[in-house]
């Protein structure tokens, strides 16, 4: 029945990341601002209601009745199980019961380093992006971190210009040089799940670390993925990802964000 | 017997001097001291360095306060860029001092609880702790009590406890000069009571030398002592207390108002040009002498539009049928 | 779907391996799990260590349960000395490894937030970091897993950040196995609710492998979710929950009950024989199968005669018209 | 008026404690279980309305309605402007905002080191006495820590088995050799301002940090204190405290602990 949806790639974008989270439920994800609250709230209506969110501001179990536009106001924190500070949220990856991260990107290279940050070489910056925020703290030690941005040779880059949140082979800056290492070297845990885009789903290799193509979604052929990485991309365990429900997308619009105000579609 | 706490804005931020570390409570658009922050445009003050967000306080980028930050987001969330840094940054008038979220955290906490540094696990394969973006002398140069800012802004070191002798990263305490910190609830001693997210303001009230809380309303000290466990900052911490209704506005004050989205985007869109946000701050900041004057400005309407509805602390955009 | 978490005290406590090092809620003679406590002596733990504070949990001294505590304080406040540690103490049966009141926090607060350990100035110029009284390696003897307790208690460093070196206490990380809280309130999932003294609990919900909550009441979530900023600990982080009235007795309960002196005096006095604690641990612990058979003991007439007024969250001792 | 008076030994220590207080109207005390509670609040009921109580438990600002018999009940909650935990409130006196400290003692020696952890030698202890609690954090770096105990040979004791909290010049652990080091010199800040008994008053000289005496209680003799001193104690200062009035009395009889629960009458 999909393939006779009008479907944004926004709307894709959304319904692919959250499926990702169907193996989780009863699991607790660090969840971002944007595409990613609507991936959680979607994942949650379908598969796993008992998916815990947590949010960077420090609220727990958060239900998100209204999808909010900030992190920050009264729509995070109705009917959370607790609001304390950001440190106790934004640790849990590292102490272990939280899983899951969700990110966005600037810039993501093939080992899911990213960068929010600021564009140009590194010793010689050209203009700055945003930060951290506490994209750092979530993707260090996330077992799971999933990655949500959309894919052009602008953003997937064959090294990111600088590193805010490292992945599976990472900057050493604790010694001198700059050395790219493995992120068990710098006793990370975890690391990048999977990249999910307007176009397809990047995986890593157990091996090499390096992204590889794992799914394109209908009607989005290999070339055209091809055409919007900007480094070298493994496609040869490629297949084409099952079509969006028309239960996934009413659940998208109809229950967890029916005013639009994502402007996904 | 008590002292008196009651002061008016300008009084309040007038004890802020050129050059101070000042922390600004709420995080990016939630809760900010805005008002505060207005009143350090108008007077002036030069050279200050904020700590872990700069998202609307863009206009004191602009107005030539804010010429330092330690922090780890400098955005004004779905709003997009903060047009003034980035013109600052451009002309080498601002430094950017890259930190990670906890880290802005345990920065704050470590004073707070009397401790020199904190062993951090946090940053580690990130360029955040790159020693060539390490600013500290760049911030302890513009501080008016250098002395604050520790020499080094990350040291590595080894875990002695572990057989491993993993690396871990130090962090230094930094002590703020001020905190401003904008609540919904102040009693009239200074017992502070926070709706919604309470970000680091709790760390940064114990850990600042002096304390100014603007509130949406004082109210009677017993009445917020009936429950000493739902309240944030004990009076023995704030020194200062401001009446300052709508005082986080355009930012959203859980329980109290949501953010002024349309307010938001028109700053946004002003500062990305300077002949632009000279004519927003003077309608915005700079004509307008107080806060009643400021009151006036946002209008009555707009006012009953962004006001929150209980039980959820903020104003449905359908209705509470639907939302239930 | 939602995990039940809902478990008899049965089976919550029987989740406890010996050796492991458990963190009892609350703080000497003021909201300890004391139900919990008992349920333990009648499942013959061994080699526990504990933490903080040992004071109403010394008959599980004498019961032969805790081997071992990292604490600064082994009393019965105003009741007088713990017999059955003193007992212990003199047959060289029981390791009391000292330290400091912060340092308590400290240790569980650095796992908490995910930090290997903690820089402190507390206690110098104090015997408690004299290394002869590190008995570091004696709790690891102890423990089932002796790797979270660091080989040193204490290791001695200076700050690198300050131009004068001054020597700094390090205080390592230090993950409980299970953390028992007890509570007036908790959500069916899991929230808490704390009144009064909420002492190192939450640290200890955020730093334990497993948290076992048991509590007065049993309320819906969704009562608990109307104001998050007043609820201590968060669903994720509670395991297991029991309803458990009365939990917290002999001990006082904020908001429910005041201490019963009287068992409490009662206590610090059969203590002091074994044969009289052998008695008392009978009538009070051992012949009582189950909750129940403990609140018929304590008696309803005790109970209404404890049980606290509003709103001051005690039994008054004078009329309310003369409190005021 | 006050010769006249039934006063009991412990009624003295709470008032003359009380009196202490006298120049901190406005300040932050941290406060203990047992007579300081008293002695703080018949400070804030006669000269000082504006102290402030701070307790170990992170009760801030506490009026204290009843006085009670624990730090860690309702009594000590009930009406403070804050319930925070115990770092916020016993990290005080490092930060400074908390400048007096009320502690008790086991043992006090000359330079006002406190024991309350175990008697007999350091490396053959006796037995355990109680431990800490909140007492060494307080007495490190309060500016003022005033100590409160019955005065006996048996207390006042040239050096203290065990330091548990340092006075004036104490042991430095942090090197080999356990040697007595001024306070400075370890950097802790402040010290004990004053020994309170049964009996007077104790104060340290400003060069030698050595105890002397410096008021005796009406009825007491000089020769008494002498009696139940552990150490040479300078008495050339020594003079006679002011009598307690009728006014003292009554408040702490009538408005502080009028059931007389801690049996100082």
């Amino acid at each position: 029945m999909s393939e006779n949806l009008q479907i944004s790639a926004q709307e894709k974008m959304v319904i692919y990341a959250a499926r990702q989270l169907k193996p989780f439920d009863n699991k607790q994800a660090l969840i971002g601002i944007g595409l990613p609250v609507l991936a959680s709230q979607v994942a949650k209506y379908l598969w796993c209601g008992g998916l815990k969110s947590i949010i960077e501001n420090g609220s727990f179990d958060a239900i998100i009745a209204e999808i909010p536009f900030s992190l920050f106001g009264g729509r995070i924190s109705y009917g959370c199980s607790a609001q304390l500070d950001n440190g106790f949220a934004l640790s849990g990856a590292k102490r272990g019961r939280v899983e899951i991260g969700f990110l966005g990107a600037a810039q993501v290279d093939k080992y899911g380093n990213i960068n929010t940050t600021q564009i140009g070489p590194i010793d010689n910056p050209k203009f700055r992006i945003a930060g951290s925020g506490g994209a750092v703290d979530i993707g260090c030690y996330c077992a799971h971190t999933f990655i949500v941005c959309a894919q052009s040779k602008r953003t997937f880059v064959n090294q990111v210009d600088y590193v805010t949140t490292p992945g599976w082979v990472a900057p050493d800056n604790t010694k001198a040089g700059r050395a790219w290492v493995p992120r068990e070297t710098l006793r990370l845990t975890g690391g990048p799940a999977a990249i999910i885009t307007n176009l397809g789903i990047m995986k890593f290799d157990e091996k090499t670390k390096e992204a590889y193509l794992d799914e394109y979604y209908p009607g989005v052929t290999i070339e055209q993925i091809l055409d919007n990485t900007g480094f070298d991309l493994d496609v040869s365990r490629a297949r084409e990802a099952d079509g969006i429900t028309g239960e996934e997308l009413t659940v998208l619009r109809t229950k967890v964000d029916p005013l639009n105000i994502y402007k996904t579609r | 017997m008590e002292a008196n706490k009651m002061v008016s804005l300008k009084d309040a931020v007038s004890v802020i001097q050129d050059g101070d570390i000042v922390f600004f409570g709420g995080i990016v658009d939630g809760r900010r001291p805005v008002a505060a922050m207005r009143e350090l445009a108008r007077q002036q003050k030069k050279n200050l360095i904020t700590l872990s967000f700069l998202s609307v306080e863009d206009f004191l980028v602009g107005a030539g306060c804010i010429k330092g930050i330690r922090g780890c987001y400098t955005h004004l969330g779905i709003f997009g860029k903060v047009p003034c840094l980035h013109r600052a940054l451009a002309k080498n008038e601002l430094v950017v001092d890259e930190f990670g979220h906890i880290d802005c955290q345990l920065q704050l906490m470590a004073p707070a609880l009397g401790l020199p540094y904190v062993a951090s696990p946090y940053c580690i394969g990130s360029d955040i702790i790159n020693p060539n973006y390490d600013f500290s002398e760049k911030l302890r140069a513009l501080a008016r009590e250098p002395e604050r800012i520790g020499a080094q802004k990350y040291i590595f070191t080894e875990n002695p406890f572990s057989p491993e002798h993993e690396t871990v990263v130090l962090v230094p305490a930094l002590r703020p000069n001020v905190a401003i910190i904008h609540a919904g609830k102040i009693g009239h001693e200074g017992t502070v009571r926070i709706e919604g997210t309470q970000g680091l303001d709790i760390y940064a009230a114990f850990a600042a030398d002096r304390v100014i809380v603007t509130a949406e309303e004082i109210v009677p000290e017993s009445y917020l002592r009936r429950d000493p466990n739902r309240n944030n900052i004990p009076t023995t911490q704030v020194d200062m207390i401001v009446h300052v209704p709508w005082g986080a506005h355009p930012t959203a004050l859980p329980g109290y108002y949501d953010m002024d989205m349309e307010a938001l985007f028109i700053y946004q869109k002003a500062a990305r040009t300077e002949e632009d946000f000279a004519k927003w701050s003077d309608e915005w900041i700079y004509s307008l002498s107080d806060n009643n004057a400021y009151l006036e400005k946002i209008g009555a309407a707009k006012m009953m539009q962004l006001k929150a509805v209980e039980p959820y602390g903020f104003k449905p955009r359908t209705s509470v049928e639907q939302l239930g």
